[in-house]
């Protein structure tokens, strides 16, 4: 009897690169629908302009170039763009800044290298850092968090899309009435005018521990982070270093002065702690590739983000550390290469 | 104005002489790229660069007279190779040069051969054995496939086989 | 005997499905005898072996039909009385590939009579006893056929024999089952192995899936009562089983890239070789069969078989019930370093450790490749800490410094890099291609690192024959300007060199 | 100590000459291709920032400010910068020709990249004692190694990257540079200078 060869290993794959994207958007959707809570459905309109963006460009990429395009615009890593740039834009914002990051994620920081694994920089970390230098205004256009007892005007679907196309808000609100600093930004002037960090956190927008509404919102971030751990999407060197060198020289200067350093809690349950320990830092394309040098890689991030949260002029640097850090991936890989087997 | 022109040139004078100073007493490294040069080379000494072997062409590329495309047994790898030593861009295989090739190595035609002794000198790795008078042969495990020995058979009766047949 | 857990964990390395149940739900079957025989002539690795029989005489099983020459070969015997049919070039597949090589054909008469007499007695000398190994055909039945005779006879006295039962790859069981079965022959074995390499510790190695061979072999072990021998139990992990993995999981050492693991006195023997050579010394045998499983939902009745060497696949096939349903590829050895056979008429060789018959779903078949993500998952699941991805790009780019840099020689074609690869990149496969061109290269850069010498000393002497000729002439022209007598000479000789020469052209005339 | 701490970490990330100020763009790309030369060209241009900054620092309160020659700062602080590349030329030409090999035009390039004189005339116009003006010179440098070694790094890589045809190159270096810069917009307001 005669049968087809083929070459071995002949056990099929156990993984495969939409799936790991699939599951990183499954890992976000109870932050997501945690935010559409506490802050309304602007998410929900970002994402969905991002998303469109993003798939738009990468096709667009692609067509011109000449290109398969089927197989890259399924691998769902565009929407996994999309997703973590919401994430990182104000819920009130007007539909060209998803766009507008979206497709400068997708056309400059991914498809000038070639598409997805040849990126040297995280696309949505560059859409983002875009925009904030481009329009700073627009991106700190915050609204404080659905709870009782703040001044907190719900805005329906409706009102967000509107403001989302048009710019144009009810008739009784303006702008200037809605928006509010986040406590970031909160903890960063009150610590630069002489405030003490007690008395920062005795208003209203503060919870137990950091910002009301993003501590749930970054629960849920975590809890998404934990499942990505469990299916093995991603490993724990990233995450676990990135909070070890945020949280540590976070804890020692608290230490030092509680009066002028924000609490470790604070900054673990803030900005994009989280989802940069767990989304963002731990995209394989542009991190570290060996384990050693994940844990360099990791630790850099946390550490120059706590440095640009406390220093620096912006109120969180996920974005900016890991674009930093990206830029030592290439020197950190070829000094951090596991020693071969058998070779000394 | 007097005292501008003074100082600069003092300055100037002083500088130089330091300059002076350390050029005289720095130790001059020895330039180990003719080396490093020859080691990419395919070491075959087919001379088909038009240096007179692989060494000569290596010290030609050192010392900035020779382009690095001129190895055709080395071909496009060479090429690459060189440009990375060296931090070039990588230019095109000069393909008029020649086409000698480490996959063939020279037989001689025993019908043909009339002993007359030219091929054996010419080799450079002393692949062909043979006195006058006699047949001559080639120990294929050391010719090198340069064809230097082709130009002086009277008789044409050497021609290059693939290396595995 | 002591059972341990060594405290090391291994290094890479995956949990695979290990599809070992229906293989292992029933003892092995016995008494098979085929009908036809194809016994190649180089089973091992070494130099072939000589035939000693001719077309049409008859041979009984355990006779000799081709006799080892070297001590790093081993002799090939009938495994059922038969007449040899021919003596021909056939397909016969070898430890990576499938190789034309000579062989034995035998058309077995059934009567499975075997040669009077129960062989040569185990002899008293070590070279002798050595030689006898050789001749009983025994080669490591772990699927490298390395010739056992030679590895026990290592250069470095030897610290720990390991006796490998760790059986990492899915779907093989046929370790497990001997392990089972015969547990007391696999300790003999260990012990004469042990005893001629006069080394003073023995470990053999269990997977821990493998519960009920433990447990046969504490209580084989005890029964010995031997002090030396260990058994440990080692974590479920392909490819622990890797002897240079295995070594390291042992004893924490790592065995130099450029030495085999005897090198630095470690001997790793399969409890498959542990066995027949127990039936060799105990019992005269030699090597006549070997366990083979015979898997996968392509088979009838999955089963592991006490299979004559030789036997035609396509026989064994049948002895298991045949195939049911829609057999897609034909893998010898296990699903992760096995094969795919193009046709089951190959024989079963003394290396043959497994036949998996795999219906689709079983086996691999996107073949459809993306760009890598650079998960780096294939670097945590390499038992041989390498970057497989950045040795994907130096094999594609065919830069072999940075493929030496990189360590391709170094990849162990495990395939784990492979099965958890999220772009499904082919990865043991480019490493396996990327490996010929990489010895062509290496074989290249010695022929011209010598072609330079030869050159050097062609230059060096073609400069001093120069020198000597200019030295010659130099002496004569010195006599003849200072002495008028060796002037005259001079001329004289030159005179009659060129009447000599007009002499010789007038005759040519 | 504090002071000049900031001094070096100003110099070096938050007003990164290349990244920030756009000085010394010349070397930063042509001596970008590969780690090692990009390496040995950090530490050449080191050499000249920080013997150019520290001498013109000498230049200046020494002969310049007290025969009021300040007109001639420019001048003198070109022969500098010259002097000590011509020094860092000899240094890598003598202990490491293939270094000087592979650098080529570079070494001499040092001397008109504008980094090494703008160093020495902030340092001057900022009023800098000799140890910060050092310091200065010293960040300066540390900065523009790091960042000639981390785009050194990210052009290896992005040699496999698929990269369209128009954008190949140079170009997809800017591109990457430009990306660096944005994240160095990430130090703003570190050290106010």
């Amino acid at each position: 009897m005669q049968f087809d060869v083929a070459p071995g290993p002949h056990t099929a794959p156990i993984a495969s690169v939409p799936l790991t994207m699939r599951r990183v958007l499954y890992a976000l959707a109870p932050a997501a629908f945690a935010h559409v809570w506490f802050f309304g459905s602007g998410f929900a309109i970002n994402f969905v302009v991002a998303t469109a963006t993003a798939l738009a460009a990468e096709a667009a990429v692609l067509r011109l170039r000449r290109r398969p395009t089927r197989v890259p615009l399924n691998d769902c890593s565009a929407i996994v763009t999309a997703a973590l740039l919401s994430f990182a834009i104000p819920p009130l914002a007007p539909w060209w800044i998803p766009a507008f990051g979206a497709a400068s994620a997708i056309v400059v920081a991914k498809h000038l290298y070639g598409g997805l694994g040849r990126n040297l920089f995280n696309p949505a970390m560059v859409g983002y850092v875009v925009l904030l230098i481009s329009f700073p205004a627009e991106l700190t256009q915050w609204i404080p968090p659905r709870m009782g007892d703040l001044d907190y005007q719900h805005l329906g679907f409706l009102a967000h899309l509107s403001y989302s196309l048009t710019g144009a808000l009810p008739a009784d609100i303006t702008i200037d009435a809605l928006t509010r600093a986040t406590p970031l930004d909160l903890v960063k002037e009150g610590l630069r005018s002489a405030q003490t960090y007690s008395e920062i956190r005795a208003g209203s927008l503060f919870g137990g521990i950091a910002g009301r509404g993003w501590e749930w919102i970054n629960s849920f971030i975590a809890l998404g982070g934990l499942y990505l751990l469990y299916t093995g999407t991603i490993r724990w060197q990233i995450p676990i270093m990135l909070l070890v060198g945020l949280l540590f020289p976070a804890t020692l200067l608290w230490l030092v002065d509680a009066d002028r350093f924000a609490t470790p809690g604070f900054h673990l349950f803030s900005g994009a702690t989280l989802l940069g320990a767990f989304f963002i830092a731990t995209d394989p394309v542009s991190a570290a590739e060996s384990d050693r040098g994940r844990l360099i890689f990791g630790a850099g991030i946390g550490f120059l983000t706590y440095c640009i949260r406390t220093w620096g002029g912006y109120p969180d640097g996920m974005a900016f550390s890991v674009l930093l850090m990206n830029s030592a991936v290439p020197l950190i890989d070829r000094y951090t290469r596991p020693r071969i087997y058998g070779r000394n | 104005m007097l005292i501008g022109t003074v100082v600069l040139a003092g300055l100037a004078l002083g500088l130089c002489a330091v300059l002076v100073l350390t050029d005289r007493l720095l130790p001059a490294g020895r330039d180990p790229v003719a080396e490093q040069v020859e080691s990419l080379l395919p070491r075959i000494q087919c001379a088909q660069c038009g240096y007179p072997g692989c060494r000569p062409y290596a010290e030609a590329i050192a010392a900035g007279d020779a382009d690095i495309n001129r190895c055709p047994p080395g071909g496009e790898e060479t090429v690459r190779r060189l440009a990375d030593l060296l931090g070039r861009e990588v230019p095109a295989l000069d393909t008029t040069l020649g086409n000698a090739s480490m996959n063939r190595v020279a037989r001689i035609d025993e019908r043909n051969c009339i002993g007359c002794n030219r091929c054996v000198p010419v080799c450079p790795v002393d692949a062909v054995v043979g006195v006058q008078q006699t047949i001559h042969a080639v120990i294929a495990a050391h010719c090198t496939g340069c064809e230097l020995c082709l130009a002086h058979c009277p008789v044409d009766c050497i021609d290059l086989v693939s290396r595995d047949a | 005997m002591l059972e341990y857990t060594p405290d090391r964990r291994p290094t890479g390395g995956l949990r695979l499905p290990a599809h070992k149940e229906a293989s292992t739900a029933q003892p092995i079957a016995r008494g098979f005898v085929p009908g036809t025989l194809i016994l190649a002539l180089q089973q091992h690795q070494g130099p072939p072996t000589t035939p000693v029989v001719r077309r049409g005489e008859r041979v009984l099983k355990g006779q000799v039909v081709a006799r080892a020459r070297a001590l790093r070969s081993a002799a090939v015997h009938a495994s059922t009385s038969g007449h040899v049919r021919a003596i021909e070039d056939r397909l016969v597949p070898s430890v990576h590939a499938i190789h034309r090589t000579r062989c034995i054909v035998i058309d077995a008469d059934g009567e499975d009579e075997t040669r009077p007499g129960s062989g040569a007695a185990w002899p008293k000398d070590p070279e002798e006893q050595l030689e006898h190994i050789r001749d009983g055909g025994i080669v490591g039945l772990g699927g490298g056929v390395f010739p056992t005779a030679e590895k026990l006879r290592p250069h470095t006295p030897c610290k720990v024999l390991i006796v490998n039962g760790v059986e990492c790859e899915p779907y093989i069981s046929c370790d497990d089952m001997l392990m089972r079965e015969a547990a007391a022959e696999i300790i003999d074995g260990a012990l004469i192995m042990r005893d001629l390499l006069a080394a003073p510790e023995c470990i053999v190695a269990v997977e821990r899936d493998k519960p009920q061979a433990i447990e046969a072999l504490l209580e084989a072990g005890r029964a010995s009562g031997d002090a030396s021998l260990k058994l440990a139990d080692i974590p479920t992990v392909y490819p622990t089983g890797g002897e240079r993995q295995l070594v390291e999981m042992l004893t924490g050492e790592e065995v130099p890239s450029t030495h085999y693991p005897s090198e630095i006195g470690y001997i790793c023997q399969n409890v498959g070789t542990a066995y027949a050579l127990h039936r060799l010394v105990r019992a005269g045998e030699p090597l006549l069969s070997r366990v083979v499983t015979v898997a996968g939902e392509g088979i009838a009745r999955p089963q592991n078989v006490e299979t004559p060497i030789g036997t035609p696949i396509g026989e064994l096939i049948e002895f298991c019930g045949g195939y049911v349903g829609d057999v897609d590829r034909l893998i010898l050895g296990g699903s992760m370093m096995g094969y795919a056979l193009p046709n089951d008429e190959m024989p079963i060789t003394k290396g043959s450790n497994c036949l998996i018959a795999a219906v689709r779903r079983e086996v691999r078949q996107d073949f459809s490749e993306r760009f890598c993500i650079r998960c780096g998952n294939c670097a945590t699941a390499c038992p041989a800490r390498l970057l497989p991805q950045e040795l994907l790009r130096a094999a594609r780019d065919n830069d072999h410094a940075l493929l030496d840099e990189f360590g391709l020689n170094d990849c162990i074609e495990c395939g784990c890099c492979d099965v958890i690869c999220p772009s499904h990149i082919p990865l043991t496969e480019v490493f396996r291609n990327a490996k010929f061109a990489h010895a062509r290269y290496q074989r290249q850069e010695v022929f011209s690192a010598e072609t330079q010498q030869r050159f050097k000393r062609h230059e060096e002497r073609k400069r001093a024959n120069v020198q000597r000729g200019k030295a010659r002439q130099d002496h004569l022209r010195h006599e003849v300007e200072t002495d008028e007598a060796a002037r005259q000479k001079a001329i004289e000789a030159a005179i009659k060199r060129a009447r000599q020469r007009r002499g010789n052209d007038s005759d040519a005339e | 100590m504090t002071e000049l701490m900031l001094v070096i970490i100003g110099a070096a990330l938050v007003n990164n000459f290349v990244l920030v100020q756009f000085l010394g763009l010349c070397p930063f790309m042509g001596a970008s291709r590969r780690v090692e030369g990009a390496l040995g060209m950090a530490l050449a241009t080191g050499l000249v920032l920080t013997t150019a900054s520290g001498i013109s620092y000498l230049v200046d309160s020494l002969l310049l400010i007290p025969f009021d020659l300040e007109y001639l700062r420019l001048l003198a602080f070109i022969l500098v910068i010259g002097a000590a590349v011509q020094l860092t030329e000899q240094l890598t030409r003598k202990l490491s020709p293939l270094l000087h090999r592979v650098l080529g035009l570079y070494i001499p390039l040092i001397a008109s990249n504008c980094a090494v004189l703008g160093v020495a005339l902030l340092n001057s116009t900022a009023n800098r004692s000799l140890i910060a003006a050092l310091f200065y010179g010293a960040g300066a440098a540390v900065g523009f190694g790091l960042v000639l070694a981390l785009l050194a790094g990210l052009r290896e890589r992005a040699e496999f990257a698929d990269v369209p045809k128009p954008f190949q190159g140079h170009a997809i270096a800017f591109i990457t540079a430009g990306i660096m810069s944005l994240a160095f917009l990430g130090f703003t307001g570190f050290v106010r200078l």
